[in-house]
This record gives C-alpha cells, structure tokens and sequence, in this order.
C-alpha cells in the first residue's frame, strides 16, 4: 500500500475522531483474543475440551477494527471461528471459556461448544458451524430491523471458502432485492482448511466482486490495517443506516494456525516461511502497538502491561471454566422446545421426547 | 356453523393472525401479488399490504433462513414453501437453523417460525413434487409438526402454530384445499400436541393423519355397513409433540390397529407408531399392527396409477379385515 | 436491433453456410413444437393428462436455434418447459404425447410426465422439475465428457427465476474452476410463474453479468433471431470444444400462455397488449417464416403445407398416445433400482420395497 | 489375517477400484492434496493423480449435482462429504436427482454413484454436525444405504457400492475410523442387503447397525459373563435393502429383541425394524421389542454429556435385563 493512501486513512474522520483511549482499546482488544485463545488451545492440547477449535490467531484486527463502528441497533453474526467476534462484541471469557470445556455455566451451557457462541443481549447472534448457514440469517436480522423501522444494520461475517455455497448467492440477490441493511464481510484468509482461494473460487478480480452481478457496492480492504477497515466499514454502515443498502467488504488477512486445532496438515499446505513471513511482517497486533507507540499516544512498558492484563484474564476464565460443573443428564432435554421449559396456558400437550 | 374449505380455513387463520399481532408476516414465492400458488394467501397482500405480504424470488433457502434470522429478532414470519418437496433445497436452514439454534445457544435465542405448504402426493406432479417430509421433521428434536385434516383443525392448528414459540412445520395438502368442512365464526385455537377422535369405534382402531385420515373415516363407514365392524378413526394431528395417550387408549379399547399414511412406508411416521403401540401397549394387543403406507416407489406421473400408489379407503378394508 | 447488426448475423460464416432445406428444416421444428403443444393443450383440457403442462410456445426459436448447432458429442438438458428441446433433440411427438397421457408407451413409461422427458440416446438428459436442479447436472454431463476425453459441450437450459437458486451459482463457480465445456442458456421470458423479471432478481445490466464474478464470458442474444442466436451460441460452442471453458448465454424470448396450463393468473399479472404485442410483432415462428420467403427460399403455401404437416403429425401422436395402455400396478415397481430390474451375480439380496 | 484400521480398509477399497476401473474418481473437499479430513483418501492422490481424486470447494449441491450427471454418462463417482450432516446442503441434489432419474426416465438412466463420508455424533462437535440421516436416506425408494460397524465389511461393502449401478448412500463413522479388525489380503465384496450375526446367541436378539454393533457386542459379554444371557447380534450392515429374513430368524429363535442405534427415536432405522418385526413375527414375541437411540435432544457439545447421549453397553443390558 502507498504511504500517502495509508495516511488519508488515518486522516478521514471516523479516525481522527478516535481519543487515544479508544485506539488503546483496540489493542487491549487484541490482546484480549491472542491471550484468551492462547490459554484456550493450552487447555484443548490438555484435553480439556472437545471437538474443533478454530482459532482466530492473526485475525484479530478484523473483528475489532470493524466492530469498533457499531452503535446499539447494530447487530454481528459469524461463523464457527468466532472467538474474536465474540469478545469484542462483549462476551466474557469466563462464559466462553467455560462453554469451550462443556460446563453449565457455558454460554449455552455446553450445549453449543467453541463453535456456537451466542449473546443476543449484546447483539451478536454466533457462532454458525455449517459454512455460510449463517448468511441468510444475518440478512434476516437486517429484514426484522428494517421491518420494525429501526436504523441499523447487521455485519454478517463468512471466510473465503463461504463464499462458494449457494445460500450466500441467494442472500446477496434477496438483499439487493429487498434493500436491506447487510453488510457481508469476507475474511479472506487464503485458504479454506488447506485449500488456498485460487483452489476453491474463480474470480475476476476479488470475491467480493461477486456482489456486483447482484447491483451491490463492495469494497476490499487490508486487513492489518485498523484505520482502512474501519473507513470502509464506516462507509457500509452508513449506506445501510442511509439508504438501507447491502454491501459485501472483502477484508485481506490470515490464521496463523492450522484451519482448526485438530488440522494435522497445518504445516502442509502452507509453507513455514509463508506463515513466518505474516508473524513477522504482517502481524496486525504488533504493528498496531508499533502504531500507537509511534503515535506517542503508548509506551512499550504500557503495551506490555496490557498484554499482563490479558494474560490473566484468561487465567481466570480458565480456571472458572476448570471448577465449574458440568450440566446434568436432565439438562440435555432442556433447551430445545421453549414450550416444555416455558409452559404457555396448559401446555404442554403430548409426547416431545421418543427415548 | 358455516361450512368453508380448507384453503378458506387456513386463509382466515393467517388474516386473523396478521391482523393480531403486527409481527407476523407472510413469505414466500408468489404469495402476495399472486394470491398464492394454489390461492391459500388469497386476498391478504391486497388487504395488508407489501409489507406484512411478501413475494420472494425462488431461493428457498435463502428466505427460509432469512426468515429464521428474523425469527431471533421477534419477527414471526409465516413462510410458504410453494411445496414441502421444494424444503430439500431449504434442508439445511430448517434442520440446522431453525432446528437447532434454541439448542445450541443454550435457551437463548427463540425461533418462532412456520414454515408451511402442501406436502402430498396424487397430484400427478411426479416424484420430485410429491415429497411428505413430516417424518424427517418429527425426527428432529427442536422441530414441531402438524398436518392438520380438516378445515377445523387446519384453522385452529395455524393459529396455534403461529402463536408458538418454535418452529412448527405446518403440512397442507393439495387435495384438501377445495374440501369444505364446518367451521365456527367464533375464534379458537387447537392446541399443538392433541389428537383427535374422528370416529368412535370398538372394533379396531385406523390411526392416520392429513388426508389418510379421511381414507380412514372412508373405510370405517365400509367396514360398519358391510361387515359390522366396528373402526375407531384416531386422528393424530401433529406428529410431534405426539399424543401418545389418545392413541393408545384407543388401541387398550380395541386391542387392534391399522395405522394409515401417505408418508412412504420406510421410517414413515407410522414405524414409530408401531413401534410405540407395540411398546407400550404389547399385551392389549390381539393381532399384530397393520401399516398402510404409499406404495413403495417415487411417486409414479400416471394419473390412474398414482392413484392406487396412494392409500385407499379399500386397501384400509382388506388390511382391517386381515386382522379382525 | 440495428438493421446492419441484425445482417451481419446473417452473413455470419456459420449462418452463410446454411442450406435452405437447413432452414426450413428450422421453421418445420417450430411448427411442429407448437402444433405438438396445441393438440397436448387440447388433451390436457379434454382431461387427458393430469399435473402440470408447461407450455413453450412463443419460445419455439430458442431450442431451435441453439440446438442447430449441435454436434454429435454435445448435449442437451434443460427444466420442466422442455416439449421443444425434446422436440428438437429428436424425440418422437407420440412418445412424448404417451408420457403426457401416462401411458406405457410414453418415453419414461408413464413415470415422468410432461417435466420429465428423457432421451440419453439422444444425448438430451431431460426435463427437470426442481428449478435450477438440472444446473450441477449439466456441469456433471460436461466434467464426464471432459474426462473421457471427448469434444464435445452440454447446453444447459435454465430461466430467469431459476438463476436466484444457489445451486446455480456453485455450478458456475465450479465450471469455471474446474474448465468444463458447459453453456448455460438462460431463456429469459420476463417471468417466473407471475413474477416479473425485476421482482425476482437484483441485477446490473443483465442476469448473464452474474457469470462475471465467475470470471465466465457471457453474451446475450435476441430469441428473435436465429441467425443472431446462432452465432453467439456458436461462439459458445467454439470456446467450449477448443478451450474446455463455459459460458453463460442469455436469451431473451416470451412465453404466450401461463406459467403452466394450470396458471389461473396467466392473464392478470401480464396485461393482454403485452401477450398481444408479442404475438403481433415478435412470435419467432412468424418472423422466421417471413425470413425465408424474403429471402426467397419458401413461398407461403410451402409453409402452409409444413404447418399442415405438423398438425398432422401431432394428431397422430395424440391418437398414438390416447390408444396406448396405461402402466399396470407392478410397474410401479419398476425402474426404481437396476439391480431390482437386472440382477448382477446371485443378487438382489435383501428386501428392497416396504409396503 | 493382518489387522487393519477402518480407514485403512476404506482406503484400500477406493484404492483397488480406482486401479480397477478407470471410470471411477473420488471427489470431495479436502480429498485429494490434504489427504482426507479424516485421512480416509491418504495417499490416493499422489497415487493416482489429479484426474482420479479430485479436490472441490465448499459447494456440496454442486458437486453431488455434478457427480449424478458425470453418473449419468457412465462415470463412477465417489463423492466425500466431509459429514454427512453436510448433506442437508445437498439434499435435493440426492433425492431428487440420485434418488428419482432412474424412475423418472422410465429406466433409461442409471445413476451409479457413492456418496460416503462420517455420520456419527460422539465427537464433541455440536448438534449441526452430527446428524446421522440414514433413516432419511433409507425412507427413499431409489437409494441404497449402507452403515458398515467394522473395517472387514466397511472393505467389502465399499468395493460392491462403487460397482453397483444405483446410488448408494455409505455412511461410516469417524470413531470407527481408528479401530482395528481382521481383513483379508485377498479380494472380497459383501453384497449389499446381507445382514451379518456377529455372534451367536439363543436368549435375546440385539440388533443394531454402525457403531451401535460395537455397543451390542459389549453389552452382549457383559449379559454372558453377569447375567447368563445369551445375546445374539444381529448386524444389519445394510439398511436398505434390508435383510429381513436374517434379523426375522434370530427373532424367531431368541423371541426377544433389543434394537440399538445412534439415529435418533423418532422414526429412526429402528422404527422401522421395531414395526417390521411385530408384524411378521408378533407370535414369536415374548415381550415388547425394545429400542435404544441417541437421548432424543440436538447432539449436545458438552463431551461428558455427548458419551451420555449416546446408547452404551449398559443402558443395553439394562433395556435387555428388563425384558429377560
Ligand atoms: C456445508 C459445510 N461444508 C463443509 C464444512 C466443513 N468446513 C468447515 S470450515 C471449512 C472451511 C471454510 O473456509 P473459509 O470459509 O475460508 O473460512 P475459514 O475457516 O478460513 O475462516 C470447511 C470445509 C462445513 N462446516 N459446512
Ligand atoms: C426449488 C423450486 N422452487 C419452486 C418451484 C416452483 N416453480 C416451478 S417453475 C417456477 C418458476 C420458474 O421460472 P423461470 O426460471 O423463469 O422459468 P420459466 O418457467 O419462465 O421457464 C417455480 C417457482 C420449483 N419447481 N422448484
Ligand atoms: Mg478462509
Ligand atoms: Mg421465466
């Protein structure tokens, strides 16, 4: 990227309105996700959990670069790597913690796993695992809040390899349609397990030209930098919020990790010096904090302290996650009609469960 | 009591429904300006407008799962599949999506949603029209399924499904909808989970639902006039929750069971019956269970032999016979 | 259309080297697919057949010219409207008329009806009910050609409405990816059942543009002209066998009745002026007719006597098919498993049917 | 006899029918350079080349619809889903194309193709990915679906699927994938509707497919050793078609019969069997058949509660000591 384009960047409004406070918190942010998935792959390799892990490791920056614009009828969904979007969104990492070891007082009470959190309270609706399933949803969000007059949008998130499911393609023709205030963010992290993008999908330019046969406006931006995601992310909220226009933002970034801690080919299909290359030159916390000490708005010593912070943090999540119990036997059958946990009248009527 | 047809029924259940609660909205392929495939929506986009009336292009999954997303914010969408063949291409948001998301977020996030249609064969459409899903539904947990008989019962069921707080699948029937059946002005609601006995019997019980019911209550009369047989006719109604209760009291009276549907016979609704029946009731049983399902193929296009692929009121007189 | 670009199609080299019995052979296949579906129109409200009937009348051309060009190593599969691709594939009207009716001499025995013909003999692989169904298996019939190592193409028709469906759009993302040799056609007739072209679809210019995020070429054509739908199928065609590479073509054309014979609305969500202009100003059967006696090579009493021929034809198809018997119950049986139909060793094992 | 893993049988099937026949081509996500999600395709592609095994983004309704109509010319497809809980993705791509063209071209089409991969919960992945829906799959005339519980018949069964000419749905299971049985180096196939006794019993019939076998077969040593029970196992190994006469005779013979599965209850496989059974063999019962599936709930993610919610050895000898 050129210098000066970068700059404009920093320069437009929406950053330049940033306090010095706000753009530590970025930071923390990160930090936050790094440390919280850290001590969270710790305890994978220690058998503390189950199943996939699907760590955001090198993301970060996307979740909270774009997040940082929502106002309170924003709404955020994803798919199953949804540890960033989640906290950043608000979620503690006690509650994520504990859902990851399958505890009671999980989330979703260790019904859903690491691949399905979900705070509705806060406005973030997971946490999807069938690829792209949570596209339509999130255009659904957008429908009920047109629907009820509310000025708002929803940024629906999927990867690169999402992107080649049919549901996403009837999605973007129903918002351009039906003018709805969506805003398809495409983490573009190469590779969808080990199959890099130019293995999965043809395209001109960019995927996210793709939304172009559907009338939509979309825009691509660089993923380390939290000053151009947010300017562009800044112009697709306000295009939904004005004129109750979809987007699709393509966002470059990468995972440093394997497609999911149990990804045995991690190291296969990506060469060492690629990921390397990213740790050192691309790493989207570093350069921030180098960002932010160059902006003499943070020293090294304060960096490092945040870093502590996060460190603990998810030290106690974890040990929360450790002592908590597990949910009962009779537990599984709760949760899964609102009609038996929640009688209306004199229901419930007739037989709900065949064991 | 006025006498109205099936699709009426189900016309004035959404009308009131929309008219209730300014949440609810109806979705689907050519349901608005059209007045509906086969005319149920009829009337109601010219009475309330674009907004609560909304035709959408022919992606089924993507406003399947569109509905869902709205469902989570409060919206209570009501989604027409044109048919219940076409939810294969819609599986997954159903399964999954509407299914599951109660589940896996904890108890957090409801999912009032119906999705409706007609899910029958003997149209003459062919295999790929002809699809009655219920089974896979009532398989999975999270999920309600009704299929109502009759105009009473589709009337007060939709009302009922639309009030719910989960997703219920609501299966209509192509050759039901031009049938007339009493239905009082009055408001009422059926609730979910509560069988029906069509007719009274000692003899032998015909457990059935949707249309097979009516088959039923065909071979009931036959059986009463020409061989004295006495046919108990349990309509089930919704197929889960499933009213385990009524149709085993049934069987304690009659100690006998001819279960009928148009589900094909392999893990259709009526294995689980029987195997229910055999289950709880193994000792009230004098003869073995009887199962009449559609005859075993994809729905055949000859109009004349999509006919016998269908139970009929005869084939519930010989099976009934065998065993009484 | 510009009258030079409208003659420049003609003296194109694939259209020049066409022989005149070549092109009467063209209008006697437009006769006969619209003289077929009268005397079927009759039968279906003489209560012949049952379902659904879906006429294509006004389409005629479409089929016509595309299939023109067809080599014997390129095939042919489209939706439910298929009468004239069927037609033009070469099926006989009587078999297809028996399949109408039901009966055992129908090409699929009865079991498929109108949506539903079939003649792999004659590489034309159906007749789909599922809207955009045939989509991924037209990219399947291209991927076997491609990996037998045969030149050839396959022509997949789908309609306007039909492009919103997802599956479409994985098989475009896969038949540019992979390379396959496949054309789709999308027959643009303005309507999916009653809704129009803009209420169906978000688009730029055209549905075809889609194939750009693809990375596909696309073209359009006028369903008018022959000459015209000639050369750019052509260009398909030639794209496909040199360079194993598809294409997304779009033709616009009308449909005179409803969605199917069963459309009660047929004349309410179109204005008669509309159906009446068509019919006045563009029917392609009339055009093409007027074509050929321009250019001299058919008098009117010529085309008299081919129209005559095909109502003839027709006719005889229909007693064909009302005198033909129907299935009888144990065919109901047949044709679901080959091993049930042509057992293989000391099989079947095991009970295949459960009633 | 050598030992070998599931997965490696699995591999050795593909392997020999792509040296076998060249037609047939393995297709999928992450078959050909990753080797397999589940490492099932290890090998393959370096083996036999980019042609034979074949990489394919994420767009299961595309490339199953590819694979019926590459079938349809006489190609032999064999299509991984990484899950089979994907294929509700796909699911009108396998019913109505896989599972209808054949009847609906009156015969003329044949569609031979195989679609595998996982269909188990157990793994701690959360209710959307694991579904098990062979009973969906089996309720379709027109589809052929196998559940092998051992390395021995997974090889056997996957080389007769791949040379059969109808679709054939085969669902293994990726805790199996790792566990060792004795498999011939020769050749061999198992026919598909053959049900296999895997031991010998006179008290009690278990009978169960996949991995609920395993289960059974415990079970039945714990019956022996503490209760003296002799269970018979009955491995239906297919599920349609299905061997009625092998799992009717050991019913006849032990007059009690537990069925055991990881399906779901409602209308699961053993719905079916359940039904099946009462009727043609209600006089050989001495008591209720008894079934056992997975706790009826979405798969729930918490790794303690999961092994809960699946059938284990003791709940089978409980459901079999309550009718002994
Ligand atoms: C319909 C479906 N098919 C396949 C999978 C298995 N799967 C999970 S994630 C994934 C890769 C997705 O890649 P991408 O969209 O790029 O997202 P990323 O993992 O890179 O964030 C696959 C194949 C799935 N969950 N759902
Ligand atoms: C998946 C699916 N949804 C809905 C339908 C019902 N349906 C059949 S044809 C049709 C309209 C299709 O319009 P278009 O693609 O433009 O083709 P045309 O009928 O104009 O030839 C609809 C909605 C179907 N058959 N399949
Ligand atoms: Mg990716
Ligand atoms: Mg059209």
């Amino acid at each position: 990227m050129m210098e000066a384009e970068s700059r404009s960047f920093a320069d437009a409004e929406i950053n330049r309105c940033l306090t010095p406070e706000e753009k530590i918190q970025f930071l923390r942010q990160m930090f936050r996700i790094r440390r919280f998935e850290q001590t969270s792959l710790k305890a994978y390799n220690a058998g503390k959990m189950g199943g996939f892990l699907h760590l955001y490791t090198g993301q970060e920056s996307v979740a909270v670069a774009t997040i940082s614009l929502l106002g309170e009828n924003d709404h955020v969904i994803t798919a199953y790597r949804d540890h960033g979007h989640a906290l950043v969104c608000g979620m503690e990492m006690g509650e994520c913690m504990a859902e990851f070891f399958g505890k009671a007082t999980g989330s979703s009470k260790g019904k859903g796993g690491s691949m399905h959190l979900f705070a509705p309270d806060k406005r973030y609706w997971g946490g999807h695992g069938i690829v792209a399933g949570q596209t339509p949803l999130g255009l659904g969000i957008a429908y009920a809040l047109k629907y009820k007059g509310i000025r708002g949008c929803c940024l629906c998130y999927l990867g690169d390899g999402a992107v080649n499911q049919g549901v996403f393609h009837e999605s973007l023709n129903l918002a351009s349609l039906m003018s709805l205030p969506v805003i398809y963010i495409i983490e573009n992290n190469g590779y969808s397990m080990g199959t890099s993008l130019a293995r999965s999908s043809a395209f001109k330019q960019m995927l996210a030209q793709r939304a172009e046969g559907y009338n939509i406006p979309w825009d691509h931006a660089n993923g380390e930098n939290i000053y151009e995601m947010r300017v562009k992310t800044q112009a697709a909220i306000e295009r939904a919020h004005e004129e109750s226009r979809p987007t699709v933002l393509e966002i470059a970034t990468y995972r440093y990790y394997g497609h999911s801690v149990a990804d045995a080919n991690a190291r296969k299909y990506r060469t060492p010096e690629e990921i390397e290359h990213y740790k050192t030159y691309h790493d989207p916390l570093r350069l921030w904090q180098k960002r932010l000490v160059d902006e003499g708005i943070l020293t090294e010593e304060q960096a490092d302290a945040i870093d502590h912070e996060a460190r603990a943090e998810a030290e106690v999540a974890s040990r929360f996650a450790d002592e908590s119990p597990f949910p009962t036997e009779a537990d599984i059958f709760t949760d899964v009609y609102s009609e038996v946990d929640q009688p209306v009248g004199d229901g419930p009527h007739g037989t709900y469960f065949f064991n | 009591m006025p006498l109205i047809t099936y699709r009426k029924a189900l016309n004035d259940a959404l009308a009131e429904e929309l008219l209730r609660d300014e949440n609810v909205v109806l979705l689907g392929e050519e349901v608005a300006e059209y007045n509906g495939a086969y005319k149920v929506t009829e009337g109601l986009w010219a009475r309330f407008g674009s907004k609560r009336v909304v035709d959408t292009p022919i992606s089924e999954a993507g406003f399947v799962g569109m509905a869902v997303g709205a469902s989570m914010l409060g919206i209570r969408p009501v989604v027409e599949l044109m048919f219940w063949s076409f939810s294969y291409v819609t599986f997954d948001q159903i399964i999954n999506n509407a299914g599951c998301v109660r589940y896996m977020s904890g108890g957090q996030i409801a999912c009032p949603i119906v999705i409706r249609g007609p899910a029958n064969g003997g149209t003459n459409v062919g295999a790929t029209h002809s699809h009655t899903p219920e089974n896979f539904l009532a398989n999975t947990p999270g999920l309600k399924v009704v299929c109502p008989a009759t105009a009473y019962d589709a009337k007060g069921l939709m009302k009922a499904a639309i009030r719910d707080n989960d997703p219920v699948m609501f299966m209509e029937n192509t050759l039901l909808y031009g049938e007339q059946w009493e239905v009082p002005e009055e408001e009422y609601l059926i609730p979910i989970g509560v069988a029906d006995v069509k007719r009274e019997g000692t003899d032998i019980s015909l457990i059935a639902h949707g249309r097979a019911v009516l088959t039923c209550l065909k071979a009931a009369e036959i059986l009463q006039a020409q061989h004295g047989i006495s046919a108990e006719v349990v309509d089930l109604r919704s197929i889960r929750p499933l009213d385990e209760e009524t149709l085993l009291a049934s069987v304690r009276k009659t100690h006998r069971a001819v279960l009928v549907e148009e589900n094909k016979p392999f893990c259709g609704v009526d294995a689980q019956i029987a195997s229910l029946i055999q289950e709880k009731a193994f000792d009230e049983l004098d003869a073995p269970i009887q199962r009449i399902s559609a005859l075993d193929a994809p729905a055949i296009y000859s109009p004349p032999l999509e006919k016998l692929q269908l139970p009929t009121p005869d084939r519930v007189v010989q099976k009934a016979l065998s065993i009484c």
